[in-house]
This record gives C-alpha cells, structure tokens and sequence, in this order.
C-alpha cells in the first residue's frame, strides 16, 4: 500500500463505511500519521463522523463536521480535508457516499487529488444488493461512478456480505463476481473482505490462488443501539 | 329579419337582468310577478321583436334560456 | 417469496410498494427517509410507473389524492414534519373514503427537531393528526423484514376498507440494513372494485369524490359509515405478537426500534431465570386492548418502552383498565434503548 | 324551428347555488358547452376545489373531485398522470389559486403538465364573505381592507396570468371576461383552445375569467359589470398571454 490517498466509492450500501473504517486502522498498523475524511453527504446515520472518540482513541484523525451538528440535517463536508491531501506526512481514507451521486463532494478536491497522484479509487461491491447483483451490476456502477466523479476507478473490493447471516459460499459468489467485473474493467480485485467471525485464516487457504485479491479481514464496528447492548 | 323565439324557464331565473341589457331589441324585461323563489324573473315583454340571436341565453349564469330561430 | 437481498428499510419500503403494485409515488425530500424517494424515482420509472418529486409535502399528499380518486394505487412518505404538512390531505383522503398508503419514517421533534430516530408520532398517527373523526390503519414494523411485508398490506387494507393506510417507522429502522425476502403480492380478487372511481363517465353515471356532505343528516350519514367501516376495522385488524407471555410476572410493551431492546431484554432475563414476557402491537389502530386486558389478569407488572414521552402507554392503561400498575420508560429526541437499559429498569420493578 | 341555443349536456339540470348575475354560472356554462362540442363528457374529470365553485360537481354531468383548499392542481396531477388519455381540468377561484393554492399553480404550470385550469378572478372572496383576495385592486374595499386596499398594509394585486406566462411549461394562459355576448364568445375559444390543446399534448393551458361578485362588491348584477369593466380591466388587461402556437 504505497499510495497515499485511498477513496473509498460504491453502490449505496454496499459497506463503504465499515471497509474505510477497517482500512485505516489497517494503515494505522504500518503509519503514524492516518486522517479518515466523511465525505457522505447523502446518509444520515451509520457514519464515520458518529464515532469521534473511537477514531481518537485509535490515534486516527478524523476529519469530520462538528459532532454538535451531526443530528441536524446538515450533511456537510469540511474545509480540512483539502489541507490533508496536500499533507505527504498523511496517509488519507476518503469515505464517500453511496452511488455516483455520492461522490459528487470530490469534485472540489478532484484537481488536488490527481494532482498528488498517488491514490487508489476503490469501488465496493456487495452482491446481496439490489442493484449490483452480478458482474454487469458492478460493472454499471463503476462506470456511472466514473462519469460522475471523472476519477478512473483503480481497484475493485469485494464486500459481499449479508451481517451476521454471511457464509462462505456467499464470499465466494461476489469474489467471482467482482473478479470477472475487475477483468472486464482492466483493473484489479484489490481485496475480498471476510468477517472475523468467519474464521479468516482457514477461508484464506481455501481461497488462495483462486482470485488475485488478497483477504481482509473485517472487523464490524457499526451497529445498531440493541446490537451494542447485547454484551451485558 | 329572421323571426326568433326565447322560452325561459322562470323557476331556474333569479332576475339578474343580465340577459335584458344584452338583448339588442329590447325583447326581455322583469316581469311583474315572481317565482316560487320570490323573484321577478325574465320575461320575453315584445315576443315579437325578437330575431333569435341568442345573446340573452349567452349571458344567462342560470342556463334558463333557450332560444329557437325560424330557419 | 423471492430471493434474498441485503437493504436499507426505506429501499426495502419502495421495493415492496412497486411489488403491491403501486402505481403512483409522490414524495418531497427529508431525512431520514430520501432513500425511499430515491429509490422511487429510479424503480418507479423502470417500471413505467408515475413518480413526482412534489413542490412540497402538501403538494405530494394532494397528489396521492388524485391518483387515488382515479382508483390507482398511490403513496407518499415523509418524515414528522412532513408528515404534520400532509395531516389536511390525509383527512381529506379519510374523508372522501379514498385508499392509500402513507409511510413515516419518524424523527424527533416537536418542530423541526433532529434527524435522530423517534417515537414522537403516535398520537398522531392513531388519533388523527387532521380535523374531523377518522382513523388510519397504522402499521409499526420493527424490522426491514416486517417494513416490506406491511406495505404491501397497507395497500392491500386500504382498498378492502376503502381508508388510507400508514406504516409508521423510525429513522433507525429507515437506515438500517437487514436481510430481505419479499412476499409475492396478495391477489386484488377479493377486494371490492374501484366503481366508485374518477375514470371518466364513459356509460356509467358519473362519479364524484367528496367529503363535502351538505344538506340535512348528509355529513351525519356519512360519519356513521365511517363508523361502521372502524368498527369493522377494529374486528378484523388486530395484529400483535406475544413473547414469554404465559407465565410473565412482569409483561413489557413496545412497539418498532424500542421492541427491538425489548426482545434482547427478554431473552436475557429469561435466560436469568426472570419471568418476563412482551407484548408487541404490530398494528398501532386498531389496538389489542383485549390482549393487554387478558394479559393483565395474570401478569403483575406492565413497562410501557417508548422513545418518547409516554405515548402509547395510554393505550396500555386502557388495555389494563387498573389491574395492574403500569410504568413507562422513555425519552425523546435521539434515544434509542439498549437491552442494558431496559434489562436495568426491569431489575429496577422487579 | 332551430335551434339557437339551448342547455349543454354536460351540464345537469339543477339550479346553482351561485348569487343572481354571478358570472360562475356563466364560466361553467361555457366549460360544458366546450366539453360537448370536443365531444369529452365520456373522459372529462373535473376539480374543484374550496370557494363558492366547491358544489361545482352538482352542475356538471362528468366525473368529478372534491380537493383541499387550493390543492386541486395537485390533485390534478394525481388523476392525470396515472390517466394521461382523461380529460383533466382545475376550476379555481383568485383566493384558492392566487393565495393558499399559489405553489401548486405555479409548479403546475411550470411543469408543464398537459393539464387545463379556469380561473375565476371575481377580485374578492367571495363564500367566506367578501375578504381581501390577492387580485383585489387598489383601493377596494373588503371586509379585511375596510378603508380599501393599501398597497403599503397589503401589498400589490397579483397579475397571475403575466406571473405564470413567464414559466417555461406553459403553452397557453390568456385572460378573458364574460360581461358581454361579445367577451362571452371570445373567452369561450379561449377555453376550447385551452382544453384542445390538453387533448394535443400541447401541455399546461389556462384561462383566467374576470368575474363578478355582485354579492360582496355590494352592487347590482349589471353595476357590478360596469364597475368590472371600469376598474378590473384596466389593471387585468384582456387578451392572450402566452401561445406557443403563435411563437412558433
């Protein structure tokens, strides 16, 4: 992972939050210096900016409007974020919102992007969604992402997954999937995410060789208020 | 000048006198008793004169005109 | 039942409507319910269908008006305030006997409020948030799942009864993401036909929609079918589930997000060996109150779990009628229970 | 003999609940006569909503709807869009299309929808009793400008044929009256024109009709036509507003 701006892009609840989240405590691991951008404009709940205390914690810099606004219906994106992607020092986790609309935000800090360079645009794909159902899906999104964002995609993620109820053979299916949908596209299958609690290591032998992404192991942080309660 | 014939039905009429004052031959005028609503409704006073231009009818809110011509 | 597919409630709403055969959507943007809008404006046109993206929410409530006075099967959705704009609409469509389905998704409030999920609604939505007496057949799902599945029977009830529906949901269940299935359509075979509708008096008298009644007993008359439909209603209607009930010393009640910490508190003291049980409306009007009184002749103890003020928790004491003590847990404007909380509070009564 | 003229079909036989020398009685006759001569009865869906016109559906032999305080361009949308082959026509009043309904006119028209409205600017209310309107001229006086309409208190009368002329979506919007044989022919084409191009797809046509209020204007029937005449079409002038017809 030698880029240094990483944009996370997708069809609208394909798991872009989750998968920039687990991301940047990835790059945490091997950086001192990792910022996550909430560039969603468009969701109102389930977002990076709703969890402060945990990026602070991690020792992440989150750059996010003030918490105090975060209930208002005031979808905003900040000022700073500019400032980190100039930053070299700064390894940048762009979180966008969902669609080719979603990633409209970037557009007033697409010049500074390209003009560094050195970033990937991933676009995530989750089968289990209704509008990216098979490769043409994914293929469809990427390009409306494309036109929308005028970033070139650079990688695919598959995220197939269906919360707590997600087996093997549904990983397998999106991982075909995002593979054949990455061929096409000329680019490639950066990662396929697995949930922890699907025993990664041994799910990674079975899928060795078989795709040219790597596993990644994926941690979920995002619940709702009774599934954060459940550990009384 | 042709011959025309105006039937006015006196129960719809309220005596708004807009089809007097467009009649060009002075045919309609108030009559001097009143409906079951208590009005003085139109009533064709010069039958005679009438050339059945239909103008009364055009004016009437109440549609209790009607109007006849001699072909 | 199709295939299985991973969704936001608010997606889930829209796919499920176009599968009940929705033929019109009007909506007006407010968070936490644009997915659905969203949603609509793409699926709706796909499928040749009418979708407006409406000057306003009275606009959009008007709108469902008319497709309904045409006899086609009309929604719009909304969030709190959107939904207090559209309250004239819906007592007109109440009025003039014409079904349709209104969605919901609630946030807090009064007044402009937050975008955070709420309860705030209840009032309004069964006891009518418009002038005149009339009642809405209300729905309060608390999963994705159940979002689907009572569309599709909101539209269904809404015909039969010829009375606008709601389904009345939160922002946490608008957002959120679960697995989906959804239901194969009921068949429109045995409701009444539409010969009351605006299609044009081509060979038949011709028809008018109204909830003007002048003229000696006419509004009086009108009210009184009016009557007769709710009793009807109020026979057929109840819906509600029961979890632990049997044998439940204390009995919760809950309804939408707040049943969801109220399932996980049940499970958890039961598993402690505490007899807890919770009734769960899944119709909000008509309301189970013969439940609640049955219930209350052999549980000790009622909580009434709301994220607002104490709203529904009338409803419960008119259920119990003084057989048993009942309290409420609540709080407004960006609160939603955990099991913890709710698990604390039991302990507290217990 | 033949016949020069006699009730339209549309029409039904019941007698209006209207004021004597009312010109609604007028605007609906000639509604249902262009509705007989395009030979529509069988697809027309009427709106009316509140103001002295909501028993309109008493007088007309066609499908009608009831609606909300200027809400029936909305619900005209409801009926058309889901039956784009109806007829679908709004009847509306200067206090329901200019005041409580102005935002649905105003989307309306500038959508462009293939949709026909009247509307009847008698420059008062009239069912409520004769309150300011947002037609109502300078100086009149109403039950809610008693010492006549004061444009620093009140504000401007509303020209809202000009207003909705400059939207996009409108084919056609001309402004007649109906004091006369002569005004009542010319005003009926332009409510055949305005329902002909609806049947066209031409999109959103309107026809705005100055009116009398006998009643709350406090003058006789025939008074009250010359005070329309003196005082309304000056300000309101007559004549056709918008055509794409003509601009093309």
């Amino acid at each position: 992972m030698d880029k240094r701006i990483f944009i996370f892009s997708g069809y609208y609840g394909s798991g872009k939050t989750e998968v920039a989240t687990n991301f940047a405590l990835f790059l945490k691991k091997g950086h001192d210096h990792v910022a996550i951008a909430d560039m969603d404009v468009v969701n109102p709940y389930f977002r990076s900016r709703d969890k402060e205390i945990f990026f602070r914690d991690r020792g992440i810099d989150l750059i996010a409007p003030p918490e105090r606004i975060n209930a208002a219906d005031l979808p905003t994106i900040t000022a700073s974020i500019g400032g980190m992607i100039d930053n070299d020092k700064f390894k940048v986790v762009l979180d966008m919102g969902g669609d080719d609309v979603g990633t409209i935000p970037l557009g007033s800090i697409r010049k500074r992007i390209e003009a560094r360079g050195n970033y990937e645009m991933f676009i995530i794909a989750n089968l289990n969604r209704p509008f990216t159902r098979n490769t043409e899906g994914i293929i469809q999104m990427a390009d409306l992402i494309e036109k929308m964002s005028e970033i070139r995609p650079t990688a695919i993620i598959s995220n197939t997954h269906m919360k707590e109820f997600t087996d093997r053979e549904m990983i397998l299916r999106g991982a075909e999937h995002c593979s054949e949908a990455a061929r096409r596209l000329n680019i490639p299958l950066a990662f396929i995410t697995v949930p922890v609690f699907l025993d990664e290591k041994s799910f990674r032998e079975t899928l060795a060789g078989r795709f040219e992404g790597d596993v990644f192991p994926l941690e979920l942080f995002y619940h709702t208020p009774w599934e954060k309660g459940a550990d009384l | 000048m042709p011959k025309g014939k105006v039937v006015i039905d006196k129960e719809k009429c309220k005596g708004c006198e807009l089809c007097i004052a467009a009649c060009p031959k002075k045919v309609l005028g108030l009559s001097e008793d009143f409906n079951t609503k208590g009005y003085r409704y139109s009533t064709p006073l010069h039958p005679e004169d009438c050339i059945g231009c239909g103008f009364c009818a055009m004016m009437c809110p109440d549609v209790a005109i009607e109007v006849y011509r001699e072909e | 039942m199709g295939e299985k597919y991973l969704m936001k409630g608010n997606e889930a709403l829209g796919e499920a409507a176009i599968i009940a055969g929705c033929d019109a959507y009007f909506g007006y943007p407010i968070t936490p319910q644009n997915e659905l809008t969203a949603y609509m404006s793409k699926r709706m046109l796909e499928e040749g269908r009418v979708f407006v993206q409406s000057e306003s929410e009275v606009a959009a409530i008007n709108m469902v008006f008319g497709a309904a006075g045409a006899g086609k099967r009309a929604m719009t959705s909304s969030s709190s305030p959107g939904i207090s704009l559209k309250q004239e609409g819906i007592s007109y469509l109440a009025g003039a006997q014409l079904p349709a389905v209104i969605v919901n998704v609630m946030r807090g409030g009064p007044g402009l409020g937050n975008i955070s999920p709420a309860q705030g609604d209840y009032y309004q939505a069964t006891r009518g948030g418009g002038n005149g007496d009339y009642r809405l057949i209300v729905f309060a799902p608390n999963s994705v799942q159940e979002m689907a599945d009572d569309v599709m029977d909101a539209f269904y009830l809404a015909d039969k009864y010829r009375m606008p529906s709601m389904v009345m949901a939160d922002g946490m269940l608008g957002q959120m993401m679960e697995p989906v299935q959804f239901k194969d359509p009921k068949s429109k075979k045995d409701l009444p036909a539409k010969d009351w509708a605006l299609t044009g008096a081509k060979g038949r008298p011709r028809n008018i929609v109204r909830s003007l009644m002048l003229g000696g007993t006419g509004l009086y008359e009108h009210n009184e079918v009016l009557r007769k439909v709710y009793a009807e209603v109020e026979a057929n209607e109840i819906r509600y589930e029961e979890l632990e009930t049997a044998d439940a010393d204390l009995t919760l009640v809950a309804y939408g997000s707040a049943s969801r910490a109220c399932i996980g508190a049940v499970r958890y003291l039961r598993a402690a060996g505490k007899k807890v049980g919770l009734i769960r409306p899944r119709v909000i009007w008509p309301y189970p109150y013969k439940a609640l009184e049955k219930q209350a002749e052999k549980s000790k103890k009622f909580l009434v779990v709301e994220m607002n003020l104490g709203q529904m928790v009338d409803d419960v004491r008119i259920g119990v009628a003084g057989k048993a003590p009942v309290e409420f847990f609540g709080y407004a404007g960006g609160w939603i229970p955990t099991v913890k909380e709710v698990v604390d509070r039991v302990n507290q009564m217990l | 003999m033949k016949t020069v003229y006699k009730k339209p079909e549309s029409m039904t036989s019941a007698t209006t609940i209207y004021c004597p020398g009312c010109h609604h009685g007028i605007a609906h006759r000639l509604i249902a006569e262009v509705i007989d001569e395009l030979g529509i009865a069988d697809r027309a869906i009427g709106i009316a909503p509140v103001g002295c016109a909501a028993l309109a559906y008493d007088y007309f032999n066609i499908d009608f709807s009831e609606t909300p305080h200027g809400r029936a361009p909305a619900v005209a949308t409801g009926l058309k869009l889901t039956q784009p082959d109806r007829v679908v026509f709004t009847y509306q009043g200067d206090g329901d299309l200019a005041s409580i309904g102005a935002a649905e006119i105003l989307h309306l028209a500038n959508r462009g929808f293939n949709i026909t409205t009247i509307f009847i600017n008698n420059a008062i209310y009239g069912m409520t009793g004769g309150q300011m309107a947002p037609t109502t001229l300078e100086g009149q006086k109403t039950t809610t400008t008693p010492f006549g309409r004061d444009l620093q208190i009140h504000g401007h009368p509303m020209k809202v044929s000009e207003i909705l002329s400059q939207t996009a979506g409108v084919a056609y919007i001309a402004r007649g009256a109906v004091y006369d044989p002569k005004h009542v022919m010319e005003t009926k084409k332009m409510i055949k024109k305005a329902f002909q191009n609806q049947i066209d797809g031409k999109g959103f046509s309107m026809v705005e009709i100055l009116s009398t209020c006998p009643t709350n204007w406090g003058l006789s029937p025939l008074d009250a036509v010359e005070w329309l005449k003196k005082n309304m079409e000056p300000f309101y002038p007559l004549g056709v507003k918008k055509d794409i017809d003509q601009e093309q």
